[in-house]
């Protein structure tokens, strides 16, 4: 196991708000994927839609959750695919799509108390869902009305960060905050197969351990960084680099979204009870371009696409939902007119997100502010009224 | 060899690539994406094909093993060509340039050399997101043991990478991006300029608009527009920033007697500030107004929305030589 | 609170940190042997043993890591004061503080903010081996987002640190070290003199000198000298290097009409460029002669027996105080 | 075990030119440290000066090889000794002793073979030593005549480097470097405890595990980076650190000359036949201070020093020579008179070392020359002669 398996087992009955464990779900099969060392790759259900059970990780999640982590993720697909479309009608300057991730993001959001803080990189839009953050908020960057902008402490979930790596550094001097305040909260530092290989990732790793701080490193391995293969990265798979620091490490299926939550919840619960950090890989797949500038098609070929779309995370939860008889056609449109209804809601606030006024560049350079930002102020605004006048 | 009568940035760094590769084995490309992709800006197009994974070699996303593995392949008597994505992602790095590379021919007496070229693209006016618009060059500028360079043409483009990579010394040469796709003339034959020569791009007399890499175009822009309001407006494209060519400014100066320095990057302590400061004390009886300065403000990047505003352009440019000429 | 008739510099940073933590909980000291050792030049010593190894941390040995980190505590609500052990090893932690400390308030439009202090020994003239005397001051006064300062004697020292401190800003307060153990008065009871405010160290009328840290005792033995020569040599203490106070500078040298501006970072885009560049723009009429530099050759710093012949001194500065008088 | 077994055997017998393997030595036992898990920590010689045989690494030096050690440990510990002395006396402005390490920089050093390249920290004075660089060198850059001047390729060891962690990335690319040459020489990349921390030196795991890099990664933990211990750096083992990378990591007790040059053997000869880069950990101890600026009385006890005075690496291998009567009086007197010749030698060097001229500080900042170096180097001559005509 790559777990410490009774801190695991023990941690298997989370605390997470959204999804309280209830009662077992129907006909688990003991059946896992071939594709990984089954010790290496926690799923609880396969791309066929059937439950499996695995040693160290247990779920239990009433009809109810399930049909709401289904909600979540094609709700979260479908904002996606509406930003892409957005971008292509130039509406924004650029989208990085989470297509084929959803699993791996709602799977370890819903396991995050309210109190729990995330720090995502700029592809965590289906956590950001989780966290209640109005997917709308997401988009302004991106239009490039602002940098963020929304207040990370409303949701408990930091600012998109772009610089590869640096989060997970935030994210463990925020969980050590937590940990000098004596609270139960955990954190969750988000990041690609590429970011693992930034320094900055490896010092968290080595803070987080030290301090024995209260962290989840969160990896989605989608296979790619840009054009570049996990190979590029690492040889060996990379949730073995925890071990190294000194903290547990477990590869999930992440197109599993029970896996993920259960795994997600158990390194959650790890770190609130006070056995400090762990990483979990997702082991995923980015299903689109690397962002709608990026040309896929120069780097990889499509049997790739093909064999991961048979492993999509909606439809193998569709399949399992159906084959219990857990959801029925009804549910399926209720959530295709929330679809819908989303879509429509995320096309208008876009169209109609105001410009920023050119004033707003000298705002919030510093809190307490700047002799040298106020004399730029005045000058520009001088400048702009003068132009004003002469035009 | 070749005459291109118009030919892309971007496609000129990629001929100059190809000819120093060519022309040495041991001068190597790496970087992130630069293989099979060719680069985020597909500057680096076909190399990894023809040269081969050995000699253009997508990296690990670590800028800072970029960098530090380059100089070591150096020290083994490579010459590297390394591509950082965007200007955003060059800090990651900066202790490496600062602390190895800028200093370990100096710190070995120069016994070791460190022919390392670094390829940035920078600067603004893309439309992009954060840490994909900025313009750094005085954080490297300032650092003794670098070069910076930074073309505004595809001539310049190709030799002074030729240059660059021939060199000895470790080059920052910073490319700019929103003019990737201009085209210009290219005589990979011709005799190239010197390198850290800065070039009289028009001739004038009224005023000296000093620029490099983006800022250029504009200016020439604002000549234009200026000489149809008669005034006689000079332009020396600086083409290097680390060594500065002063001599041409100065003459410059003595002969026009007013100087508006150009750049994207913030004006505080940016490039201007160096050059108002050496040819104030070079022409102080020559000048006839200050040195005017316009650049970037001191706050972030902003916003794609606001860049527009935030970057010098023909207006603000015109204002400031319209208050140099009003003194 | 207490009066001091002679403090040294080191003890009053110690002071100013001891009051800071105990006045608000939240403030944290972290950095390199900070604890036991209380720091390599004791500046932090006794803390951990009054404060406890939870809010005076020894942290593991990497630089983007300790800033990194800081940044995360900051967000979760405490006031981390960072130490850098010498200027030559924050390079690693440039990345953080350049695109997240300085522009995650920026990032957030004003919703979080960052109250870090990175506090930094700077300068040369200890007699150190490489990357423990440089200067890079200005390789963060560049940056829109950060606020750099320096005292020059202890009640700056300690004032400006307390100042710091209760600011909501990112602050780079460098440490004059070799002027550690040079003891002035300090009264932690007096009214503070504006964070961002120049001083006038001396006053005079024939030619004002600008500097900061440890420049401004090499200033005052030059104005001692030229005073015994019948020159008056008004000193401005700069303290702040971003923002620049401008407005007392440009004052003075409305009266004096000589500027000489000092400082041991290379001459080079050094703060003397930016301070030449605007003063020169706003007293345009006012100045008899260029603004001129003395500081640092534009080479690494060199081998501590050749580290007088680099740094300004007395004779270099007098220098130069001839040349603008003879303009 | 740690590392791979069947390559370490096969790479026991290296082609170091100067400790070639010869004979057997007598009597090996299979005492192992109690210490340590004995899987986890080679050891050769007991401090006690008794053989002991390790199941995965062997090493079988002649008398002449094992006094060679011994001399060169002695030597090394007096050129040290001298220039702490120096220092004292005000000729050095600091120095970094390397008290305690001989045995893991002699051990490390005599594995490598002449066309192999070192990158050294700051400390490492035996290595240089076993390079042929002369000791006198060294000491330039703390004299504050230089930043260090030898020429790295005239002995295949690179100058020192004092940012922590900077160089095991040059080390790295140098190995890549060497290994596109075809060449099969190897690198070795020093670095310590506190090092392990640096971004670095996780980016220069991660490169020479992706590109498969004969470099050598050798950490010295001395226990402490100045005066915080190991554990303020890894809550494990520091050697477990590579298996997460990729490739693996052995711990060698530091102060066994012999283990350590057997294990560095074997993973150079690793490197140079195209099994990929290693970690070794040399577990010893810093005797003296970090360096004379330091105090350590002000954070640590002398109960640990006692403690690994009781492990001397050279008393050790001392009491093995006379215990197999390997060596004579004669011979240790004739070390005895060697020391004092060094000695001499290095106090007559560093007393008559010439200052750099002062324009020196102009030299060499660039290869080919640079417009404003060239003026501020006029400028200062100027200066300079005007100010001579002055006094
Ligand atoms: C420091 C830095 N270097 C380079 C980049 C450019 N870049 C943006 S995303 C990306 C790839 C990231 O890959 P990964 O970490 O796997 O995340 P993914 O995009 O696959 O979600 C790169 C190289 C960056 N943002 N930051
Ligand atoms: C980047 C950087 N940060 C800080 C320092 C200051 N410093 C010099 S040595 C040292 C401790 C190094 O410890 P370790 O790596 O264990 O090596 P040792 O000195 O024990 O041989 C520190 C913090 C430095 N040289 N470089
Ligand atoms: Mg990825
Ligand atoms: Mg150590």
């Amino acid at each position: 196991m790559t777990v410490d398996s009774s801190a695991a087992r023990k941690a298997t009955r989370g605390s997470g708000k959204r999804t309280t464990a209830k009662k077992a779900p129907a006909k688990p099969r003991a059946k896992v994927s071939a594709e990984q060392d089954p010790d290496q790759f926690v799923q609880l259900l396969t791309p066929e839609g059937e439950r499996v059970e695995h040693p160290e990780y247990a779920i239990d999640l009433s009809a109810d959750e399930l049909r709401g982590l289904y909600r979540d993720m094609v709700l979260t697909r479908k904002f996606d695919a509406e930003a892409t479309t957005l971008q292509r009608q130039g509406e924004l300057g650029l989208w990085p799509s989470l297509l084929g991730q959803e699993a791996a993001q709602i799977g370890s959001g819903r396991a995050l108390r309210d109190d729990d803080y995330v720090f995502p990189t700029y592809r965590e839009h289906g956590v950001a869902w989780c966290r209640g953050v109005d997917p709308t908020n997401l988009l302004g960057m991106f239009r490039g009305v602002n940098h963020g902008g929304w207040d990370p402490n409303s949701n408990n979930f930091h600012l998109y960060t772009i610089v590869i790596g640096s989060q997970t550094l935030h994210a463990t001097g925020y969980a050590m905050g937590v940990q000098k305040d004596g609270a139960d909260s955990a954190v969750i530092a988000y990041f690609g197969d590429g970011a693992s290989s930034q320094g900055d990732v490896a010092e968290s790793f080595t803070f987080a351990a030290v301090y024995n701080a209260p962290v989840v490193f969160f990896c989605q391995n989608n296979q790619w960084a840009i054009s570049e293969p996990t190979e590029k990265q690492t040889r060996v798979p990379l949730f073995q680099r925890a071990r190294g620091y000194g903290f547990p490490g477990v590869r999930v299926d992440g197109n599993d979204v029970l896996a993920v939550l259960a795994v997600t919840k158990a390194a959650l619960d790890r770190a609130r009870t006070g056995q400090g950090p762990m990483l979990v890989e997702a082991y995923t797949y980015r299903m689109g371009a690397h962002t709608t500038s990026d040309d896929p098609t120069r780097y990889r070929g499509n049997d790739e696409l093909l064999a991961w779309e048979a492993k999509d995370p909606i439809l193998r939860l569709r399949r399992y939902l159906e084959a219990e008889g857990m959801a029925d056609e009804a549910f399926f449109a209720s959530v295709e007119k929330e679809d819908e209804a989303l879509g429509k809601r995320v096309r208008d606030a876009v169209r109609t997100m105001p410009n920023p006024d050119d004033m707003a560049m000298f705002e919030h350079v510093y809190a307490d502010g700047h002799a040298l930002v106020d004399e730029e102020r005045a000058q520009f605004a001088a400048y702009q009224a003068a132009f004003a006048e002469e035009n | 060899m070749a005459v291109f009568e118009k030919i892309t940035i971007a496609k000129a760094i990629n001929e100059s690539l190809r000819t120093a590769m060519e022309a040495d084995p041991k001068v190597l490309v790496m970087g992130e994406d630069v293989g099979k992709l060719g680069g985020v800006f597909r500057v680096t197009d076909g190399l990894q094909k023809d040269f081969g994974e050995d000699r253009v070699i997508d990296t690990p996303l670590a800028e800072s093993g970029i960098v530090g593995t380059a100089i070591g392949m150096a020290l083994r008597g490579y010459r590297p060509v390394v591509e950082i994505q965007f200007d955003g992602f060059v800090f990651p790095a900066y202790d490496q340039i600062v602390t190895q590379l800028a200093k370990m021919h100096a710190r070995a007496l120069g016994k070791i050399k460190l022919p390392v070229v670094i390829r940035i693209p920078y600067g603004g006016a893309i439309g992009a997101v954060e840490h994909h618009s900025e313009s750094p060059e005085v954080l490297f500028a300032h650092v003794a043991g670098l070069k910076v360079i930074t073309p505004s043409n595809s001539s310049d483009a190709y030799w002074m990478l030729q240059q660059a990579i021939a060199g000895d010394d470790p080059v920052i040469y910073f490319e700019p991006k929103r003019r990737y796709h201009d085209k210009s003339a290219l005589d990979t034959e011709a005799l190239p300029h010197p390198l850290h020569k800065a070039r009289v791009a028009r001739e004038g007399s009224d005023l000296t608009l000093a620029a490099y890499g983006p800022m250029v175009k504009v200016c020439q822009d604002v000549a234009q527009v200026a000489a149809e309001e008669g005034k006689s407006v000079e332009i020396v494209d600086l083409r290097s920033l680390s060594p500065i060519d002063f001599d041409t400014l100065q003459s410059s100066v003595e002969k026009t007697r007013r100087l508006v320095v150009v750049h994207e990057a913030p004006v505080f302590l940016g490039s201007g500030a160096e050059i108002a400061a050496r040819i104030t004390e070079r022409c102080f009886y020559h000048l006839e107004a200050p040195v005017l300065r316009v650049g970037g403000y001191h706050a972030p990047y902003p916003p794609s929305r606001l860049e527009d505003e935030y970057l010098p352009n023909l207006d603000r440019v015109l204002d400031a030589v319209d208050r140099s000429l009003a003194y």
